[in-house]
This record gives C-alpha cells, structure tokens and sequence, in this order.
C-alpha cells in the first residue's frame, strides 16, 4: 500500500462503512460516525501535508499504478496516481481544508437525523476530489470531475424534504454536465488527435505539437467549457447561486474551497495546451474578467448572507481565471489557494452566524448581532478577501493584478473595479451583520465549529507568505515549486508598488464609504429587491425562457405531435383503412343468398367473356 | 331445329336465372329455378331426339322426378316461413349473414 | 317447314310467358304464366317425338307441380302486405338481365358455330314408354332408385318442417 | 450448452403438465432459471476470448433444405447469453410475493428459452424460430397479465412484430434460394451465407427486410410507437425482458447477422442509420421529459439508449462495437433493476404516475438509494458501467466525425433531463397520503437488486476485466472494415 493509495482510499472506506452502518443500524450512535469521518479525512489530510513536504523538498514524484482501467485499441487508460507539484500543491490545501470542515461539520450537523448519511458524503466527496487532483490521465481526472459533481448534486438536495432543494441540486448537475460534454468531448478529440498511444499527461503533452492548430483551439476551447460548468464562470454560473441550499459545511467545502476550483486546476494542468492557443487563452481572460464584475455587481445586491458569498466566490474564481488567460498559472493556483482558506472561512464564520441565530439567512433580519469573536474572524476574513496588506489574499490577488496590468489594459480596469466592488460587497453584509443600532443575541457557538476556525484564520493572515514576490524581496517559492508553464511579465517595480498603493489606497476609501453608508443607518433596508441587479440580470429568467421551456415544448410537440400524431396516426389509419375495406367485404357478406348466387353469377361471366376472348383464336 | 332448341334452352336458362337473382319473392323464385330445370330438360331432349338415344330422356325423366321432390320440399318451406314471418321476403331470412 | 313454325310460334310462347312469370308483381300471376311456360314446353318436347317425356311434363309439371304451388298460394292466403316490398324490382330485372347477356350470347354463339347437324333421323320406336322404359330399366336402375329413396326423403322432409313447431 | 437453451422449455413444459400449488411453481421457476445461471457463468469461465466461435454444436435436422440446428458463441452473443441467464432468476427473487398465476412463470420460461436460442443460433431458420419463439408468450402475457387496454396493446405490439419478422422471413428464404442458385444445394447456415454474392440492388433489399425487423424490435425512429404503449401495459417481468434482453437482442442481431452477411452493404447504409439513431437518441430523450408515467419514461429512456447503442454499431470501428455491446450488457443490467423496482413500488402504491409520488426517501431510505442509483446508472454516472460505454460509443463517434462526436456526446445531457426530475419528484419531498407508509425494500427483493448493483459497480470500476472478452471479436469486424475500405 502507498502513501497516495492509501490518501486516496481512507475517505472512500470511512464513506463506506458509514454507508453501511447507516443503512444496518439506524441506532447507531453519533460519535461513531464522527470518529470514522474525521479518521477518514484526517488521515488523508496528514498524508496530504506528508506528500507535499515530500514534493516541495525533495522534489520527487510519487508515481502509484493501480490497475488498467482500459485497454481496447489505442484507447489504454491506466489508473495511475501519480502526486507531481501541482497535484501535491492542491493536496496541500484539498485535504486540509476538508478535514477543518470536517470538524466543524460536526458541531454544524449535530444532532441531524441525517447526520450519518451526511459524512458518507462528505467523504466520498473527498475522495473524488482526491481521484480528481491525483489522476494521471484526463479520464480518471474525469471521473473524479464528475464525482464530485454528483456528490454536491446529492449535497445540495441533503434537505430533500422540500422538493426546492433537490430542484438546486438537479441545476447544479444539469448545468456541470453540459460543462462535462464539453470536456468529454475535449478529451476524445484529443485523444483522436494526438499519435502516440497511451492518454496519460505526458504522454499528450509530447504529443501536443502535432495536433493541428484549428483543432487545437476547438479541443482548448471545450476544455473550457468544462471548466466554465464546474467554476461557474458565465454563462454557465446559475447553479452557484442556488447550490447554497446545502447545509453551510457543503457550501464551504464544496462551493467554495475545493470543487469549483476544479476548473482552474483542470485549466493549469493543461497549461502547455492552452500556451499554444493564445485565443483561448484571450476568451478565458475576457470570461474571467466579466464573470467577476458581473457576480460582483449582483453580490451588491443580495440579502441572503450565503448568496453574497457564493456570487464572491465566483467573482473570485473569475480573478483567477483572469490569470489564467494572460498565462499566469501559478498566480492563479496560489490565489486559488488562499482563497480555499479565506471563503472556507466567511463561509463557516457565516454558518455559525446562521446556527446562532435560529437559521436565519438575511442579512437585514440579522442586523445588529452581537457575538465578538465571530466578528473577528469575519473581520480578518473579510479584509483578507478585499486584499488588504498584509494579509495572504494581497499578495495572490496583487500578483494577478500585475500581470494583468502587464499583459491587458483593459482586463486589469475591469479587476480592479472588481476588486473595489468586492470591498463594497463584502464590507457592506460586515457592517450590516455588526454595525447596527438593534442588537440581538443568538445561542453561543459550538466548540466545535469554533476550533476549525482558528487555524484557517491564521493562514489567512499568514499563507501569503509562501509566494512572496520579488518586490518585497521574497522569491515566489510557490511557483518555483509548481514549475508551470508560465508567461512572463515584467512589470518595473516602481510601477508595482504604485499600483499596490493605488489598489490599497481605493480599497480603504471604499470601505470607508460604506461604513458612512451601511453601518448604524437603515440604508439597508431602502434598497429595493427588484431591478436588474437583484433580478441577477434576468439570466435565470432569460434561460428558463429559451432553454427549459423550449425543451418542454419540445418534449410535448416530439411526444405527442410526432410520435403519438403522426406515426402511430399514420399507423392506426392504415388499420382503420383494412378496418373499413374489411367492413365492405363484410357487406356483401350479408347472408342474402340472392346475393351469393349474384357474385357466383358475376364470376361465372367474367370467366366465361375471359374464356371466349383468350380462346377465340381457336373458333 | 336443333339448334333452335339450345337457343332456346340457352334462353330460358338466362330468364331463369335473372328472375332468381332479381327476385325477392321467394316463390318467384322457387319458380325461377323450375324454368332452369325445364331448360336444362329442354336441351337433353332436343340432344336426345339429335342422337335418337333415350337415355337422356331417362335423364330428365330423373331431373323431374328430383323436382317434383324439391317442390314438396319448397311447400312446406314456404308454410313454415310464412307462418314465423307473415312474408314472402327473402331479406328476411339472413341468418348466414350472422348479424342478428 | 310445319315444324319450324310451329317451333318458332311456341318458342316466342314460352319465352313470353316466362319473362312475364319472373316479372310479375304477385306469386298467381306469376304461376299462371309459368304453366303457359311448361306447357309450350311441353309442346316442344312432344315436337321431337319424345312422346313420354311429353305426357310426363303435362301430368307431374303443369298437373301436380304447379297445382301445388297454386294450392299454396291459396293455402296460404297470401295478401299484398305480405309481398314483399320490390322497390327496385325492374333495375334488379335490367342489371342482371344486362349481367347475363354476355353468357347467353357468347353461348348461343358458340351454339351456332358449332357442327351440330339437325338430322331427320325419325325412327318409330323413338320417344315411346316402351323405348323409355327399356333404357331406364336396364342402364338406369341404380339412378331410378336413388331417385325413390329421394322421394320418400322429400316426402318425410316435408313433413316434418310443416309439422308445428317441431 | 443445448441445455441453455432446452431446460427453460423443459421446465415449463413440465410446469404446464404437472398441477402443484404456486409456491412450488416459483421454487421451481428459480431452481431452474438458477441452473441455466450456474450454465451460463460456467460458460463464461470457459470462454475463450481469441477464439471466435467456440462450443458449437451441430446437428442435421431437415436435410434436404439444409436446415441444421447449429449453435456457438462468441464475443458478441456471450453478453446476451449472460443477461439472458442472470436476470431471469432475478426477476423471480424480485418479484417472489407478486404473480400468483402459474402460466405467468412458464411463458417467462419460453421466453428465456427463445432468447437464449435465438441468441446462440448460427442458422438463419433456426433463429427465425427461436425469434417467434419468443414473441408469442410475450404477446398472451401482455394480453393475460398486462394492465389497462392490454389487448389492444397485445395486439399492436404483435402485428407491428410479426410484420418485421415475416419480412426477416422472407429475406432468409431469399438468401436460401438464391444461395440454392449458386451453389446447387439449400444452406441457412450464417457461414455458408457469407460467401454469397449478391447485387447491390439484391443485397440492399435483403438488408432492409432484415433491418426492418431488428428496427421495429429495438426499436429505432419511426418504428417505436408500440413501445410507450407496450410498456405501460405489459407486466413488469416481460417489460424486464422486453427493455433488457429482447431489445437488445435486436441490437445484436443486427452485428450477428448484418455485419457478417451484408458486410458492404452495412458500410455504405451507415450514415443514415448513424443519423436515424442520433435522432432517436435526441427525440426520445426529449420526448420522455414530460412523460407522466413512469413506465412511459423509461421506455423512451430505454429507445434513447438503444438508439445510442445503433450508434455505436453503425459507426463500426472497435471502440463503438466494444462500446455498444458493453452498453447492451450495462443498460440490460440497469433498465431490469429500474422496472424491478417500479413493480415493487407499484405493489405498494398502486401508482405508476410521477405525480402522486414523493418523499419516498423518507420513510424508505434504502429503496430510494437503490431506486437512485440505478437511475444514475442509466445517466451514466462515472463508476458504473453506463459511463464506460458510453465514453467508448462517444469516441467511436468522434473517430468516425467529429460532428456525430458531439451529437453521440450529447448522450451525457439528454438522460439527465427527465432522470433528475423524476428522482425529486418520486423520491425527495414530503410524503402524501399514498407513500407515507411506503415500505422499504425486503430481504428477497434486496437480494435481487444487490447483485445487480454491485454487478453495475464492477462493471463500471473494473471494465478491462469484462471487455477483453468482447474484444477480440470487434477486433476482427473493425479489421474487416479497414479491408472493404481498400477494396
């Protein structure tokens, strides 16, 4: 057994035996449950920090073969593990991050009548996620892809007594799906293309240079859309939205520390494809940049407090494929990476907020809480994801800044209104939830959910540490360590430092207006819930429109016009016609013996005339 | 002549079988289907007298003695029906026709 | 010469006659004229020598055949409500009349292209019960008393279908 | 392996004759459905997957028209063999408490019969029969047990097939005939045939005689309106064996018998049929969106696949063969779970229509979690089988053109739009009058669907295990293909 199996299947067996105590004894006793779960994703979490010691100091590649998953043709599809820097890099935050949730799903879920069925998912989640970062070759990256979309579908939907839930849950897949046929189709028009056998990552990366240009962007522009599905970038975001209705621990996890950056990580790893079709790479950045102003501008206007984080999220993941499209990889992993640390926790912050304060969810009935150190963490979570120095969030988030501002114009104008909105937002549910004349007082926090809490809040401050740039005299060691394949920008320092203290300068005036505007008045409650904003730009309207009710109509006019009409019609009136001819057959069959003799008569005749008229040669 | 006589023959067989199948009244019919035995009758004997051999004379002696039986046969059919049914009608009897 | 005429005479008779019988509107009208029929019928047999033949259509055809039927029609005492109702008598006559003329003329066609001779062989004995007789008692008997066994069969036939609800 | 095909008949001869009450019946029905099982892994193990045709068996019958009773397997037929052996006892296990009518179980039995012989026969006559074999009983069964207008039902099922069988019919004794013209003595059997030569025109109208057969069985676009109706009426164990074994039947025939006969001709009528299928594919995916009835829906689910499934064939390279036949296995093993597990519910809630349901994962959680991942199964979720075939169908496709790729890849969204629907409606939500007593599943009916499950399980993580089995075979059929291609 090695290391990587035995990170790989810790998750899978823990979610097993829950399953199978769920489903045998009903009775069982809650901390059964919490031992195995938390054994589970803590060994993997420990093996995970073990394996990236490993990658990041030794520089060695963990490579573990497992069985032949295929083999029929070229088609030789092998399940390989295989811990290379990027995939020990994501482990370095994957699993870590999923056994902090996993302890404070603990006290989130406890005494939920649900609470076994809960980890089992939860840790088959992480498992998937794992078989995901892990894989040697795209289709078990593929496999893992859709696992983790299945289990957030079944996540989303936990509360499954209102049918509303599972309905998010149904989007949420339906909508990573169509990314998946992208991808799908991606993969099998990349393994057509290129010429050597075999489909592991090195094996395409060699084999790039030979694929035709055309159809080297078609198969970089479906890989995309892969990734658009599972990153929520537009058009393919709605689900984000709606998959809040999971318990808070799923939104954390899986909506915003680990799943959704999926798409990233697919994009990274395919980064040699993608540096040779700058065009692609162009529309990754423009996608980037108008996912993320465009969740920005709606986040402004949202009450529930999950939603504003979730559309933050994807405001988020569209900074980091911003950095994606110009060509900085490694930029965008690390943004990624302290980002999994800063929205895990807001989005725990927030669930302990919601636990307290009897499952209320808007912002304006929470006005006025009162609860210190819940404050603080929000506080140190908050000013990490507006970027303020010197906390971790800056430093990622001003790297991508640079670059952009090295390579397009314009992108860095839309991320940098980004950035400000981002602060308004985010400083906005802050003041509102904290700064207020009323005042109310919610049940205390568990232990539990409070003890997660810390360390990822000390990453927060601290994390940026690791990628620490030049500027600051540092030496990026991250991205050493990764080792992408990496554009590079020069931007001169003199200028860099300008923008960082522009970006701080606009970043600290912006909060200081909306501590004018949000906190201790009720200029909250004057803003109206309709309009274009709130209505999310009517996107969810306009695709219900085009494509849900067209497909029903569809269904209907398929269903009932053209099977039930027109073929069977066709086929039943061909019955109905030997049915009628049958019927005047059946006339003349009328038990009138005059009539018999008339037919005989008929026939006798016509055989006769028949007879003379063949024979009348011979008379 | 003798020719005459199937001419004949021939015609009234035609009659007869026109006024079977036109008719509705069942004696007409039974009527009908006499003169087609008379016809018949009419051209053995003619052929007969042609071949000056009495064995087809044996024949329709044997033809009308077969009539004579059928015709009381067809009396008492007609008592019976007419007595179910008050009418002369053949439409009336359509029991092969299955319909009732 | 004699002959002829008087074929010709009595074939108009019995075509006549038997047109009117499968025409007319009530069963006595139709059995009067029927009787004309076989009696010209008769004639014609009686024309050809055939002699017994002739006695034979007389007695049984036109004495007891159609005296039974005019015994019926009487019997029965058949009014004009109990007629059928022959709404499309005169097309039904004309459509099969139309229907069968091609069998009679392709018939009679045929009839006179062939080579039948009309011979004058007149011999005496031809025709009477004796010759008759002969022939029916010596090559016919097996059909003669089919013919019995029939009768008698009709005879209890009939019985027993008039018999009151049997 | 004359015994796979004769014990079913003996048994239900034997069921017929002998009077004894119904729990003898059913025990019997298993002992023996459980002994062609037993049969059929043993010819597994035993298989050989470089041979191509192995335990054949050979035995005159009516000579002098050269009709022999021959039967073998290979790659191809090994997968309906194995279906055919495995679900019969299933659905018995299944549905132990349900059916206490004696003649339901012995035309189940010929049912399996005329499936295992139609699948092994190497002889065009004896296939012919085997094929009719197996309808009859479907059609008295609709007809005795089936639900709603099931004569009429019974009937358009019927004549829509047996139309499609005589025109088979009629296209073998072609083939007969004028194999008799060109070698100078009658032959039926599959490789005599082979060897006949035949003129487009000839070749192209026997094609469609057979086509049109295996069409209206499979069925493919527009020959699937008995389907719905069928479905809906018929009782659960011949929906069961009509969804997942003779449908699929139809698929094989179609590799059996076109491929190796009409070689060129398959070629060149390609295109449409990939076309006709594709269509399907999309249409009756549609189509079973806004079905009420939830047999109706996994029927129109069923056609989606078995259009992708002519896909696979048509487009006739290895991977789309490997991938269609791995489908007809997979799809049989899920569709059979789906509909066993409808009758299950349907006897404890007397509805089929997605309306009235709901909730039933609340107070039947184990049910709910069979009943959903057989329906993911269906989607084809990674893991199970579904996914494997149906990324081997999509590359076939994409090998063939990149433009049928995506329309064949369309495959992974066109389930999902009624599946995830139906599952919140039927399983998520609160309970109603009707499911909340709902009783979660029994020890005999676990004991059907787990190995399903876990059969669907090992398919979908292990497949190198169950393809290399059929490999071989598509591998000379692709080969052929590179060959007629250079003629």
């Amino acid at each position: 057994m090695s290391t990587l199996t035995i990170l790989l299947f810790a998750p899978l067996l823990s979610a097993f035996l829950i399953f199978l105590i769920t489903v045998l004894y009903s009775q069982t006793k809650q901390y059964v449950y919490t031992f195995l779960a938390l054994m589970g994703s803590g060994l993997s979490a420990l093996l995970a920090l073990y394996v990236s010691y490993y990658s990041y100091f030794e520089k060695q590649v963990l490579v573990t073969h497992l069985f032949t998953w295929l083999n029929i043709g070229d088609f030789l599809i092998e399940v390989t593990l295989k811990a290379d820097a990027l995939s020990s890099f994501m482990l370095l935050f994957v699993a870590p991050v999923s056994f902090l949730i996993h302890v404070y799903a603990t006290g989130y879920m406890n005494n939920d009548k649900s609470y076994g069925r809960f980890f089992a998912y939860f840790n088959l989640f992480v498992f998937f996620m794992l078989l995901l970062v892990l894989a040697d070759n795209p289709i078990v990256m593929f496999i893992g892809w859709e696992g983790v979309g299945l289990v957030s579908y079944a996540l989303i939907g936990f509360y499954y007594e209102d049918v509303k839930n599972t309905y998010a849950g149904n989007k949420a897949f339906i909508v990573n799906r169509v990314g998946d046929f992208g991808f799908l189709s991606a993969l099998m028009l990349l393994f057509l293309s290129i010429p050597l056998g075999g489909f592991s990552f090195d094996n395409i990366f060699l084999g790039l240079w030979l694929i035709d240009s055309h159809r080297l962007t078609l198969i970089a522009f479906l890989l995309f859309v892969g990734a658009m599905g599972k990153s929520a970038q537009i058009p393919l975001f709605v689900w984000l939205p709606d998959a809040m209705a999971g318990p808070t621990p799923v939104s954390a996890l899986i909506h915003a520390a680990t799943m959704v950056t999926a798409g990233v990580y697919m994009v990274a790893r395919f980064a040699p494809l993608y540096n040779m079709t700058p065009d692609i790479l162009l529309l990754i950045a423009y996608v980037g940049a108008f996912s993320a102003l465009f969740a920005a501008i709606i986040a402004t206007r949202q009450y529930d407090i999950k939603k504003i984080l979730a559309y933050s999220t994807m405001s988020q993941l569209g900074f980091m494929f911003m950095a994606l499209g110009v060509g900085a990889y490694s930029t965008a992993l690390f943004h990624m990476f302290t980002h999994a640390f800063f929205k895990a926790l807001l989005f725990m912050a927030a669930g302990a907020i919601i636990v307290a304060y009897h499952h209320k969810q808007d912002i304006r009935e929470l006005r006025g809480i009162r609860a210190s150190g819940l404050f603080i963490l929000m506080l140190i979570a908050t000013l990490t994801i507006t970027a303020i120095p010197p906390f971790s969030a800056f430093f990622s988030k001003d790297a991508i800044m640079s670059a952009l501002y090295a390579g397009h114009i314009e992108i860095f104008a839309i991320a940098f209104v980004t950035s400000l909105l981002t602060a308004f937002y985010m400083f906005r549910m802050l003041f509102v939830l904290f700064f207020s004349k009323s005042e109310q007082r919610g049940q205390p926090t568990r232990k539990s959910m409070l003890y997660p809490m810390t360390p990822l809040t000390v990453l927060c401050i601290f994390a940026g540490l690791l990628n620490v740039p030049e500027i600051f005299s540092g030496n990026l060691s991250v991205s050493h360590w990764l080792h992408l394949a990496d554009q590079s920008f020069f931007v001169p320092h003199t200028q860099e430092m300008l923008l960082m203290s522009l970006n701080t300068f606009f970043t600290l005036a912006v909060i200081v207006y909306t501590y004018k505007k949000y906190a201790y008045t009720d200029a909250i409650e004057f803003e109206k819930s309709d309009g274009m904003i709130a209505n999310k730009f009517y996107i969810d309207a306009l695709y219900t429109k085009t494509v849900v009710t067209v497909l029903e109509k569809l269904s209907y006019f398929f269903d009932k016009k053209i099977s039930q009409l027109l073929i069977d019609g066709t086929i039943n009136s061909m019955a109905l016609v030997y049915l009628k001819v049958g019927n005047l057959f059946a006339r003349a069959e009328n038990g009138n013996v005059r009539f018999y003799a008339l037919y005989m008569l008929i026939g006798l005749v016509s055989g006769f005339v028949y007879l003379y008229w063949s024979l009348r040669s011979f008379l | 002549m003798l020719k005459g006589y199937m001419i004949l023959s021939i015609i009234l067989f035609s009659i007869g079988i026109v006024g079977l199948i036109s008719r509705r009244n069942i004696i007409v019919m039974y009527m009908s289907i006499e003169l087609l035995l008379n016809a018949v009758n009419l051209s053995l004997i003619a052929i007969s007298a042609d071949l000056a051999d009495s064995s087809a004379q044996v024949m329709s002696l044997i033809i009308i003695a077969i009539a004579a039986s059928e015709a009381a046969l067809f009396m008492s059919l007609f008592v019976v029906l007419f007595r179910n049914r008050a009418s002369l009608d053949v439409n009336l009897f359509t029991i092969l026709g299955g319909k009732e | 010469m004699q002959n002829e005429i008087l074929f010709a005479i009595l074939e108009l008779i019995s075509i006549i006659s038997s047109v009117v019988m499968i025409s007319a509107h009530r069963p006595i009208d139709s059995a009067l004229s029927f009787i004309v029929t076989l009696i010209s019928i008769a004639a014609l047999f009686a024309l050809v020598n055939a002699t017994f033949l002739f006695v034979v259509q007389i007695i049984i055809y036109a004495g007891a055949i159609l005296s039974l039927i005019l015994f019926i029609i009487m019997f029965l005492n058949i009014k004009d409500e109990n007629l059928p109702d022959e709404k499309y008598k005169n097309r039904w006559l004309l459509g099969t009349s139309i229907i069968i003329t091609p069998f009679s003329l392709i018939l009679i066609d045929l009839i006179l292209r062939s080579d039948i001779a009309v011979h004058a062989l007149r011999d005496e004995k031809f025709g009477t019960i004796k010759d008759v007789g002969a022939t029916l008692f010596s090559q016919w008997v097996l059909p003669f008393e089919l013919v019995s066994i029939l009768l008698l069969v009709a005879l209890i036939g009939a019985v027993t279908l008039s018999k009151k609800e049997a | 392996m004359s015994l796979l095909i004769f014990l079913p008949f003996i048994t239900a001869i034997f069921l017929f004759i002998v009077k004894m009450p119904i729990n003898a019946v059913k025990s019997i029905y298993v002992v023996s459905t459980l002994c062609v099982a037993s049969m059929a892994i043993y010819l597994y193990v035993h298989f050989d997957p470089n041979a191509s045709m192995q335990f054949i068996e050979n035995h005159s019958w009516i000579s002098q028209y050269g009709i022999n009773y021959s039967i073998g397997v290979d790659g191809v037929s090994l997968g309906i063999v194995m279906m055919n052996a495995l679900l019969m006892p299933l659905i018995a296990i299944g549905l132990y408490k349900q059916r206490d009518k004696k003649g339901y179980w012995i035309h189940l039995l010929f049912v399996q019969g005329g499936i295992m012989g139609a699948a092994l026969s190497l002889d065009l006559m004896l296939f012919y029969l085997f094929w009719e074999v197996m309808l009859l009983p479907i059609f008295f069964m609709i007809g005795l047990y089936g639900y709603g207008k099931s004569n009429f039902v019974a009937i358009k099922f019927n004549i829509y097939t047996i139309f499609g069988s005589l025109m088979m019919l009629v296209a073998i004794l072609y083939l007969a005939v004028s194999y008799k013209e060109q070698f100078g003595f009658y032959s039926f059997a599959l490789d005599d045939l082979k060897n006949l030569k035949l003129t487009t025109i000839e070749s192209l109208l026997v094609f469609s005689g057979f086509m049109m057969a295996f069409a209206i069985k499979i069925p493919i676009f527009p020959f699937h309106t008995w389907l719905s109706d069928t479905y809906r009426s018929a009782p659960t164990g011949i929906v069961i064996v009509m969804s997942s074994l003779m449908a699929k039947l139809g698929a094989y025939a179609i590799w059996r018998f076109l491929f190796t006969l009409f070689d060129k001709t398959s070629h060149q009528l390609a295109p449409y049929f990939i076309g006709i299928g594709l269509f399907g594919l999309i249409f009756f995916g549609i189509s079973a969106m806004n079905q009420t009835h939830l047999k109706r829906m996994f029927a129109l689910s069923s056609a989606s696949h078995l259009s992708l499934i002519v896909v696979g064939f048509f487009v006739y390279d290895i991977y789309g063969l490997v991938g269609s036949s791995y489908l007809i296995i997979s799809h049989a093993l899920s569709s059979a779970a789906l509909f066993l597990m409808l009758a299950m519910m349907y006897e404890r809630v007397q509805t089929y229509t997605i309306d009235t349901l709901g909730g039933i994962a609340k107070v039947a959680p184990v049910f709910a979690l069979f009943f959903a991942f057989f329906a993911l199964s269906i989607v084809g979720v990674p893991l199970t089988s579904g996914f494997v075939a149906e990324v081997l169908i999509i590359l076939g496709a994409f090998e063939y053109n990149i433009y049928i790729g995506f329309l064949a890849a369309t495959t992974v969204l066109i389930a999902m739009l009624f599946m995830f629907k139906m599952i919140s409606a039927v399983l998520y939500g609160d309970t109603n009058e009707r499911t909340k007593n709902f009783q979660d599943l029994r020890a005999h009916e676990l004991m059907a669907l787990i190995p399903l499950a876990l059969l669907i399980l090992a398919m979908g993580i292990f497949p190198n295990y169950f393809i290399k089995n059929i490999e071989p075979t598509a591998k000379t059929f692709a080969s052929n293909k590179e060959v007629s291609h250079h003629e």
